[in-house]
């Protein structure tokens, strides 16, 4: 059961048993394979649960039931939804930019893959563990952006345009805010390394340890991380009763799967980087003193950790998507560059100031 | 190099945009073509007809009660109210005089009729800006409704209770509980709209100032119901021409000066809660008496033309007979709140973004078939 | 103003009107050419100031086309119908009022989509409900449809 | 500094009023009692229509396949869409000829539940039936002929 707990052991033991059998590329090559398949075994995974969560939370928030049929309480609801798009036809625009039509679904997905690959998992399941992790991370997810205006503008149709353009405006302005608030952690950690930013929460998360402002940082990085995953209020680049579906409207069948699966790992990457950075990502929930409270809470495996706190990230923000009305597109930039721009850089100058003076936990 | 640069200078250019027949806020089948400067709207040209039936070209044809089933059909949320307009033309016409049940009970259910008609546009504003649960709370609350009315009038939607000279059953025995019932219920839940949208900030900043109508042009534009009320113009028929057990209950008339979509939303609510204020007065007070007077099978008004109109949830909507002695009108014109309503929103969406627009239909409160007809 | 002092003020201004006290308003035909001149006194003059018209339709009569207004006036409460009465059903035309009211505009657009009366100087003139290749004007009397025929 | 103090009042009362937004949506979620979906096919057993549910037409025939339709037509008459079309045949009772039906034929794709049939019936041959599952699959199949085969209408009306 150790490995439960250190999963470097385990991946220790297969980089080993390879090393054994083939030389030092060929283990490179076999390794990479595996992370992938691992990789988008867990994308898969993630958007059938996600989908269905989804579904659910949406419907007890609305005093409905959501799905029922399709399986034991409609918990392969999404795998039908799944065959159903497999099925249908792929149909394009006469006049659409056939290549860059075709490619916009991937370089989401792609996006979303890159940023996967650097989050920790648990202690030892990170496939990169880069020094400039966050920055990494940071720039990585704001690459989908490029996807979404390929979309808008390859196919042909004035509403995907407009969403398209919408959110461009939109990620870039947000980006800054997500970077911004995660800067004022890596003032408190002093690293940009994803693993010694958890390591370094061992005794208490950020969230806890850096006073008031990290409680702003980290409201402030739940809103501009739901904007920046066209999520929620913040879904002018869908925005189903302006532009009918936005960005997305000429695509059907699995290309529109890809967006919207997209949708949903980008909401697990960003929920991933808030719960490392400021809910102490794998680590478990201490408080200074309580031995046997701390034991017991060492005794579930950080694998449980780590994908409850994204959990309750991501529950969060299916929160604010069935409450909310949307913003429109003024009112969204002035909320980025009026208000979360300014705090954010005063809070990160109050951060600043008690890191110099010591003052933190 | 001139000519390079002059090239590459910004034109800003106008292009058009089909919002409709199928489009999610359109509710239903309006064409709006939109001339936009990017997000701008510099012109809004709606396209009518894509349900027209030519309703008053029917109505030529049939029988007078036969005409009050169809009008079921136009504004199918007031529909309640629709059937009267036409019952209380003919009545007007025959000089009939109803009984004091008859008019209570069809003041009753007007109100309801208005109430249902605000739920579901409460829940479908939400929707157009992106709330989709508020849709799901504004048809629970209306569902109690429909129920309601489903039990008296025997059916949901298009209920075609009122006939000429009173109207098709007596009320059930359970009416008056249920619909008691439902006051109480409702008053615990209508707060509950307004946290959920009226007091969010973001709901707020989208509303406000946004698709100002002027009282001149409310006037001018002919432009009634909450939607002109909230622009100052008072046009509550049920306070300036009084019909049915509207003179003898008390209630306000809601007004508003600013006009904008925030005042037209608030108008609404208001609205609700006036409703509610005038069904507790009558629902303990129904008179006992006949639900209808006897006409003759075929009804045949005499020689002249009768202009009736009414409050429904819409606004001002009228019904023009012109009656040649015959069993079937001349001529028969629906002069429906809509309509005018929509002839509006040019004026009000121009220099509006396309997410104002949303905003401008859904505190419209449009019912294509009612401007269709 | 009562309708006796309604009808006083229109005979001033058109003296051939026509006024009759019908079963609910006061009905006053008036020719079809005279519209546009009574009508912009009827909205301007302080005394009269009918600035509300509530519905405006057309009537095909048999030997000729009535244009209805239904007028009301928001700061005096007073109402009366004014119909234009438009000798001919072969090509009827008629001054437009949307410019003194602007709610006009959509309805004599269904009229002319409905009956054929052409609105003079009306600024989009087109078809309304019915597409734009339509023939006949539907709401006639004499308009016959065999394909949708009304089963009777 | 005023516009400070109100920049930032207007950050924490707009922060609150999106919360109470969202304790609205948080009492749903918390209260899984107040669901108010009906799960249809399952809850066919339980569920009833009122009984002043307009669903179709019938008409109404008792133990021995008797009817009181006298043929009549007036409520193919009342009717504003042509949904009922009465074919009448000539029938011998007590020695003399009389109008009866032959079928009462119903055009359920026309009809609009106006309910205008029923009190324009002299002898309450029809009602309004409580059904309300009118799905067929093929359009022919919901025009219906009300009169049962063999059946006649009762004694004693006309």
């Amino acid at each position: 059961m150790n490995w439960l707990y250190d999963f470097s052991i385990l991946t220790q033991s297969i980089h080993e048993s390879l090393s054994g059998n083939f030389e030092s590329g060929t283990v490179l090559l076999l390794e990479m394979i595996l992370a992938g398949v691992a990789f988008m075994i867990l994308f898969a995974l993630l958007g059938l649960v996600l989908v269905y969560a989804e579904r659910k939370v949406s419907a007890f928030f609305q005093q409905r039931l959501g799905p029922m049929r399709v399986g034991f309480w409609g918990t392969a609801q999404t795998l039908a939804d799944v065959i159903k798009l497999l099925m249908k036809e792929p149909l394009m625009n006469k006049n659409a930019d056939k290549f860059l039509f075709n490619l916009a679904p991937y370089i989401i997905m792609i996006a979303a893959f890159m940023a996967m690959a650097s989050l920790p998992f648990a202690k030892g399941l990170q496939a990169l563990d880069f020094d400039i992790g966050l920055l990494y991370i940071s720039a990585v997810s704001s690459l989908g952006v490029v996807g979404i205006l390929l979309a808008g503008w390859s196919s042909d149709n004035k509403y995907s345009l407009i969403g398209a353009l919408r959110s461009g405006a939109q990620i870039i302005s947000y980006e800054l805010s997500v970077g911004l608030s995660l800067l004022t952690i890596v003032v408190l950690t002093g690293s940009l390394q994803l693993s010694v930013i958890v390591e370094s929460q061992a005794n208490g998360w950020w969230i806890f340890r850096g006073h008031i402002p990290a409680v702003i940082a980290f409201i402030i990085f739940l809103i501009a991380s739901t904007a920046e995953t066209n999520r929620g209020p913040f879904d002018l680049a869908e925005a189903e009763s302006e532009l009918t579906a936005g960005f997305h409207t000429e695509y059907s069948g699995m290309k529109f799967a890809f967006f919207f699966l997209a949708e949903f790992a980008n909401m697990f990457i960003v929920s991933a980087i808030g719960a490392t950075v400021f809910l102490g990502g794998w680590m478990p929930f201490h408080i200074g003193g309580w031995e046997g409270f701390n034991n017991v809470m060492d005794y579930i495996p950080p694998i449980v950790w780590f994908f409850g706190k994204v959990g309750f990230m991501i529950f969060m923000m299916m929160w604010f998507r069935w409450t909310f009305p949307r913003l429109r597109i003024d009112q969204l930039l002035t909320l980025e560059w009026k208000y979360l721009l300014p705090v954010n850089l005063m809070n990160i100058l109050v951060m600043a100031f008690l890191v110099l003076m010591g003052w933190h936990f | 190099m001139e000519e390079i640069i002059h090239d590459q200078e910004l034109e800003s250019k106008e292009y058009f945009i089909n919002m409709g027949p199928q489009h999610p806020s359109t509710h239903g089948v309006l064409r709006l073509v939109l001339s936009l400067d990017g997000e701008i709207i510099r012109k809004v040209e709606p396209h009518l007809g894509y349900i027209h039936r030519s309703i008053e070209k029917m109505c030529e044809h049939d029988s007078y009660q036969q005409i009050v089933h169809l009008t079921d059909r136009m504004d199918y949320l007031s529909c309640h109210i629709n059937n009267e307009a036409v019952c209380l033309a003919v009545e007007q016409a025959l000089e009939l005089e109803v009984p004091d049940r008859v008019k209570v009970i069809r003041t009753i259910i007007d109100e309801l009729t208005r109430l249902s008609s605000h739920q579901l546009w409460w829940g479908v504003m939400g929707m157009d800006l992106g709330a989709i649960t508020s849709f799901l709370y504004g048809f629970r609350d209306r569902e109690m409704i429909t129920d309601i009315f489903e039990e008296t009038c025997g059916a949901r939607l298009t209920m075609n209770y009122n006939i000429p000279g009173g109207l098709f059953f007596d009320i059930h025995p359970n009416f008056q509980k249920r619909t008691k019932d439902f006051i109480a219920y409702f008053k615990k839940k209508l707060p509950e709209y307004d946290t959920l949208l009226s007091n969010n900030v973001i709901f707020k900043q989208r509303m406000d100032g946004i698709g100002k109508l002027s009282k001149e042009d409310a006037i001018s534009f002919g432009v009634t119901g909450p939607t002109g009320r909230a622009s100052g113009f008072s046009c509550d028929v049920r306070k300036h021409h009084p019909y049915m057990a509207y003179d003898r209950v008390e209630f306000k008339e809601i007004l508003d000066t600013k006009g904008d979509c925030f005042a037209r939303y608030k108008c609404r609510i208001a609205e609700m809660w006036e409703s509610m204020h005038i069904i507790e007065q009558l629902i303990d007070n129904i008179p006992e008496g006949d639900y209808k007077v006897p006409t003759k099978a075929v009804i045949k008004l005499p020689k002249g033309e009768w202009y009736q109109k009414v409050e429904t949830a819409r606004g001002e909507f009228g019904v023009y007979i012109i009656s040649e002695g015959q069993r079937s009108p001349y001529r028969l014109k629906f002069r429906s709140p809509g309509f005018s309503n929509l002839s509006a929103l040019d004026h009000m969406a121009r220099g509006c973004k396309i997410a104002d627009l949303v905003a401008i239909m859904s505190t419209l409160d449009l019912v294509i078939p009612d401007i269709d007809r | 103003m009562n309708n006796e002092e309604i009808k006083q003020f229109i005979l001033d201004h058109v003296a051939e009107a026509e006024c009759m006290e019908g079963s609910q308003f006061l009905q006053v035909t008036i020719p079809a050419e005279k519209i546009l001149s009574l009508a912009s006194e009827l909205k301007a003059n302080p005394n009269t100031s009918f600035d509300y018209l509530f519905c405006l339709t057309a009537v095909d009569r048999p030997d000729h086309m009535e244009v209805v207004y239904h007028l009301k006036s928001t700061t005096h409460n007073h109402q009366f119908v004014l119909k234009a009465k438009i000798n001919t059903r072969e090509n009827p035309e008629i001054e437009t009022v949307c410019h003194i009211w602007r709610t006009a505009e959509l309805h004599e657009r269904e009229a002319y989509d409905l009956f054929g009366i052409k609105f003079l100087n009306h600024p989009d003139l087109r078809r309304l409900l019915l597409t734009d290749d339509w023939e006949g004007w539907p709401m006639r009397k004499d308009y016959d449809d065999p394909i949708n025929m009304i089963a009777y | 500094m005023k516009s400070i103090i109100n920049y930032f009042k207007e950050i924490f009362s707009g922060l609150k009023s999106l919360v109470k937004g969202m304790s609205v949506t948080g009492h749903y979620i918390t209260h899984p009692k107040e669901i108010i979906t009906q799960q249809y096919p399952e809850n066919k057993a339980t569920l009833k229509m009122f009984e002043r549910f307009r669903g179709e037409v019938v008409l109404l025939h008792d133990e021995n396949n008797e009817h009181k339709c006298t043929g009549c037509s007036a409520c193919e008459v009342a009717c504003p869409n042509g949904t009922i079309e009465i074919i009448p045949k000539r029938i011998e009772i007590d020695g003399r000829k009389v109008k009866a039906i032959d079928q009462f034929v119903y055009h359920l794709q026309m009809c609009t539940m106006c309910g205008l049939c029923i009190p324009a019936c002299p002898t309450d041959a029809i009602v309004m039936a409580n059904t309300f599952e009118h799905a067929v699959f093929d359009r022919s199949k919901l025009t219906k002929i009300l009169n049962k085969p063999g059946s006649k209408i009762m004694d004693g009306i006309k």
